[in-house]
């Protein structure tokens, strides 16, 4: 890794440190605060993939990975928000050049996007919108970021739009995790002269989302291993401190190991020429992983895990939920196999 | 062998599950979970409808087996209202029984158990609170309770407190005792804990005791035995965790069988069918082994070997379920009863000894029987 | 409920350990390992001394499961003799039955099983062997079987082969038969397999069937139905080899609890107490998986679910166990018993069906049990 | 990794293909011929770490990673073997100038060594040997590679001699893995002015294990997987070929990733900066790898995976004989978990 991302690793960490840490149980109660993307805008990192002269940072693959790591590592749910503006708004506008002073405004925290991608996610009932006449009339469910200013959905024509207006989230689903976001049905209603269809090829995008989501669940396991190994040179049971015990030191230690590993295939293949098959294999790995190392750091907290308060429950909850807007995991999976096996595999 | 259930008592299972299905109704899972409400009502009705049956054991548990399947929050409450009544039955004095177990057994009172402390969680023998006993026969009970379940809506609670100092580091578990304390007393506060993960309708609280006067009848049993009591009430009440484990467990297998039975596609997919063959697998094995534990304390006769083995394995599939299931569900499960199952799931992990301490009991208890001391 | 089996099988159990301590002995387990031989005086022994009781169906389960915990190679070789025969006993004529399965009840003769073929494992109705019908009523058999049990040592074999082509893709399983074989016949020819990684006391070998006359009179219960009995043969085998490997795993638990009981250092550190606790509830789930399916078989009441539950559990509990005895006892495993338990256990995961097999018979099963057809 | 490294792994691997693949059935059965130990000795792997004046290729950590891991793809015996004369016997000869010149006859292939470290690794009863007047003696259990002609063994002053003669093997132990190499107990009885004593750093020696016990384990995963795959492309059941069914190929496709992911590390530390945290790390992770790998690959193999002939059941037996011989687990586990919290911890 080159001075400039070292740097930015730093900057980022301590940004993350600094300013999401404190803040961390507002973000989840009431969602990511108007300052707080202000100061996400002034570091650029709102704006991450975005050209300088939208007000952003232009990052590289490495530099974008270590972004939503550092991010992830405190608040997982502010770096899937900064890459859900970026992997998803931010780069569905650049293609369409009439619209692309919207950017500055994404990037400089004045008004949010999202993008709806649950119809791709094995989803039993997505919703649907439907162009009818001069209308798109609709409803889709599992809108992440449904308070958005701005919406890119699918119609029933198989196009996207970009819409402004007509539209209204409805009440909250359930909310397994990512909690500074909402998230919700959303009602469409939107006359069509308001709609800009834009050319966006929806397969390509998702690849391209592989190495952010692999980097947002490695911030997700550091953020919870780290928790956890401090905790355990802290807390004391039995006369010991808990890092005395081997059951759990093995188990952190291990996760500390793959952790290394998998972060280091991280910085490998964001720096590497672009390679989908390592960056799925990456992704599909580092999900579970994720996963798993959040609810180990859970357990070592015991009760006190349990407790919103001790900022350690969102983690593995971000994790499961990272593991499902994440990806079709069977999908990918199938992907996956047929890219190994180099011809189709793991269908039945 | 015999691995069969007597008839009542699955004819019992069917009632429960009517119940839970007709009750625990979507709306009512999630509102109380979002408030982090205790549902007064449901367990009210729970009671008079007869589906809490402290008589009957195995009634009990294919009870909180059922509930804890529809809504481990509401199922909990319903019937956690006499949390550590077995310590009555079992230690208190017939004049403790009639003036605090049996309204608890009418449904009228709600009681608690409260030994964990902010300092020692599964180290029950680290705790500090103090009972010092006065000239006039009375205890002075100073100290703070952390996780009490009940904590903030109980009438009384159970207390463990130090009423002599340990008399060395390897018998740092020696002089505890059990007081029962009502809510109500002069220097008892409770504070409840918001912001749970899971089992959000569950009431849980922090308690204060600041010089609180103990009347010396409140004494449970001998003094000294506290610990002792305790660790009788876990080899209990571990089965009913264990129970809840495998209610959540079957929850999660639900739901993802539903699933299946619904979408083609979905079941079509061998790595599916694997997974649902892998998980009935499992929760059965956890039943067998909640059963069986059962089965020995329910004939007075618990095997502390068998009963945490069937804690910590019920605890641990009851998480390996809601979140495998969760996973292959996808955004399908994570907007329905699924995603607050995964939720409710991990503190079984934690509750009445953690599986590290389940485990640390095995092999003790194993190795006596091998003939280790 | 009732977890205890009779008092007197737990006495044959008892009986049992015993004689498998006493004749397994290291010289014989490493002597029969290495040289790959069947241990015909053994066997004979073990018949002898009626350690093999085949008209009490719990007493053979506890018999295998303490024989194989001591030695798998010996210990399968010391009841195997019999592979094949609970078909003569369901399917079979009285006068096969007199002919062919007594003299095996006796202990004088040796039966075998052939279905597997080279081309297809696990895949039954994938079989290519074929019985033509003659003019004579006698069937002539073509086609060669796959890692036959006793098959360089049967005096004969039942075989599975088709009768007649498949009517159709999804109808594989049709038009399959069964025969008895002599192994002295015309055309019958054996090639022991050398060379496997554990139970190397069990004779294994390739079988050839060149132009075999079989005479009508040799053909098991019906014509077409041969899938049918394979399948029956397997609800019951299945127990069996759930069996051997709650055998394997209990004798890994042993070796390591023996370690920890000679060794304080070993045994004092928490990760050790941990795996002894983990190992040991897992092998207690496997036993009553496997105990719940073997109840209700013993009642003629099996249930393929339960059957290949307990199978697919205690055969992935049996490679767990030995692998995991080993990983923390190191070299001291390494040059025990312990290092053959471990190269034993893994055809537990393949025989009587894979892990595989076992996981889409349970979920089939299990969903027609839901309602799914 | 540099074109040099690129070619010495293309040439290993061609090697392994075509010298060992051919003979692994005699090398299990019969030990490592006279004649591949020449052949390994002619391409200069024999003396991997040897100066060049004795016959040696002087590989760096990198190269010899290279080496251990392609050689155990194809038989992990051989490569342990080499491991064996030059991580122990060639390494603590170099410290010993008078004697320098035996490890030309390591290299090529002449003599072998073996060095016992079984004593390190929990073993009950190691045995010991007595320095008693002018003599060595005693006897050694698990000694592996037991036939050689040249001994480092530790004596009860605490002292490493290398002796020459005045020993036998004894019958041999039970053979888990590595049949390619002997394995037995050795009496001693060996006069003092026979043994020269070797001032050699067993902490030091056993550290400079790590990486390339890593490379043997991640060899035997690459072996294994790689012939369950090709497997599973031939062999079908149901009316499919193996890989179309997901578990199966679902399975191999995380093995091939997390391959992949160890691989990576493997190069980056063994091209790095020495790091024995991370060696030590990626050696845990990867021992219980190769394991789970090797049994995933018998596994895919069904019922042939069990016979010796398919050449499959040898990578989990070696697997598991490496996570014994690779190093004491625990004792390792307690180092990490001191390292990683940096104070000590696990030791309860």
């Amino acid at each position: 890794m080159d001075e400039e991302h070292r740097v930015l690793e730093s900057v980022v960490g301590e940004f993350a440190s600094k300013e999401l840490e404190p803040i961390n149980k507002q973000i989840e109660l009431e969602g990511i605060p108007k300052e707080l993307k202000k100061r996400l805008s002034s570091q650029g990192f709102l704006g991450a993939l975005a050209p300088y002269d939208l007000g952003g940072a232009s990052l590289d693959r490495l530099g974008y990975s270590i972004l939503l790591k550092q991010l992830a590592s405190a608040s997982p749910s502010v770096a899937f928000y900064v890459f859900l503006e970026n992997s998803f708004v931010i780069k569905s506008i650049l293609l369409k050049n009439e619209v692309r002073e919207k950017i500055g405004l994404i990037s400089g925290g004045e008004i949010s996007g999202t993008f709806y991608y649950s119809h791709l996610l094995n989803f039993l009932e997505p919703g649907e919108i439907k162009k009818i006449d001069s209308k798109l009339t609709g409803k889709l469910n599992a809108v992440i970021n449904s308070e958005a200013n701005l919406f890119i959905v699918p119609a029933d024509d198989g196009k996207f739009y970009l819409v402004e207006s007509g539209f209204h989230p409805l009440d909250e689903h359930e909310k397994l995790g990512f909690r500074g976001l909402r998230f919700s049905p959303v009602k469409f209603d939107t006359s069509i002269k308001d709609a800009i269809e834009i050319p966006l090829n929806v397969d390509e995008l998702i690849d391209d989302t592989h190495l952010p989501i692999s980097a947002i669940a490695i911030g997700i396991a550091q953020g919870a291993l780290n928790k956890a190994i401090e905790y355990a040179k802290e807390r004391s049971a039995f006369l010991h401190k808990l890092k005395d015990f081997q059951p759990l030191a093995f188990g952190m230690a291990q996760a500390y190991s793959q952790l290394d590993i998998l972060n280091e295939y991280l910085i490998n293949i964001a720096q590497g020429e672009r390679d989908i098959k390592k960056e799925l294999m990456l992704k599909i790995i580092s999900i579970d992983f994720a996963r798993d190392v959040s609810k180990l750091a859970l357990q070592v907290h015991g009760g006190y895990g349990y407790l919103m308060d001790f900022g350690i429950e969102k983690y593995y909850r971000d994790a499961m939920f990272l593991s499902i807007l994440g990806g079709n995991h069977l999908d990918e999976k199938m992907k996956l196999s047929t890219l190994i096996f180099q011809e189709k595999a793991g269908w039945i | 062998m015999d691995f069969t259930l007597p008839e009542e008592i699955e004819e019992k299972r069917k009632k429960v599950r009517e119940f839970a299905l007709k009750e625990f109704t979507e709306e009512r899972k999630r509102y109380f979970d979002e408030n982090e409400k205790y549902p007064f009502e449901i367990r009210k009705l729970a009671y008079e409808l007869g589906i809490i049956n402290f008589s009957n054991p195995w009634d009990l548990l294919v009870s909180i087996e059922e509930l804890c399947r529809v809504d481990p929050g509401l199922g909990i409450s319903s019937f956690v209202y006499a949390f550590g009544s077995e310590i009555l039955m079992l230690f208190g004095s017939d004049e403790q029984k009639k003036k605090y177990l049996e309204p608890v057994q009418r449904g009228e009172k709600i009681m608690g158990f409260a030994v964990t402390e902010p300092v020692a969680g599964s180290d029950v023998a680290g705790i500090a609170s103090k009972m010092e006993k006065q000239p006039d026969g009375s205890y002075i009970l100073n100290g703070s309770k952390m996780f009490i379940t009940n904590g903030s809506i109980a009438d009384y609670v159970l207390v463990l407190a130090r009423t002599a100092p340990p008399p060395s580091e390897e018998k740092r578990h020696h002089n505890m005792s059990m007081a029962i304390v009502e809510m109500k007393w002069p220097g008892v506060s409770a504070n409840k804990l918001k912001g749970k993960m899971g089992v959000r309708a569950t009431d849980t609280a922090e308690l204060v005791f600041e010089n609180v006067r103990i009347p010396p009848e409140n004494i449970i049993g001998e003094i000294g035995k506290g610990f002792y009591y305790v660790m009788t009430f876990f080899n209990i009440t571990r089965i009913y965790v264990a129970a809840m484990s495998i209610g959540i467990a079957q929850g999660a297998l639900d739901m993802i069988v539903e699933k299946a039975k619904k979408d083609k596609k979905f079941s079509s997919q061998e790595s599916i069918q694997f997974t649902i063959a892998e998980m009935a697998t499992r929760v059965d094995a956890a039943r067998l082994l909640t059963y069986r534990a059962a089965s020995l304390l329910f004939q007075f006769n618990p095997d502390p070997v068998f009963t945490s083995m069937a804690k910590y394995f019920a605890a641990e599939t009851a998480t390996y379920a809601a979140e495998t299931a969760l996973k292959v569900t996808g955004l399908d499960g994570a907007i329905t009863s699924l995603e607050r199952l995964f939720r409710d799931s991990k503190i079984m992990e934690i509750w009445e000894g953690s599986s590290e301490i389940e485990k640390l009991v095995i092999y003790r208890m194993f190795m006596k029987k091998m003939g280790v001391e």
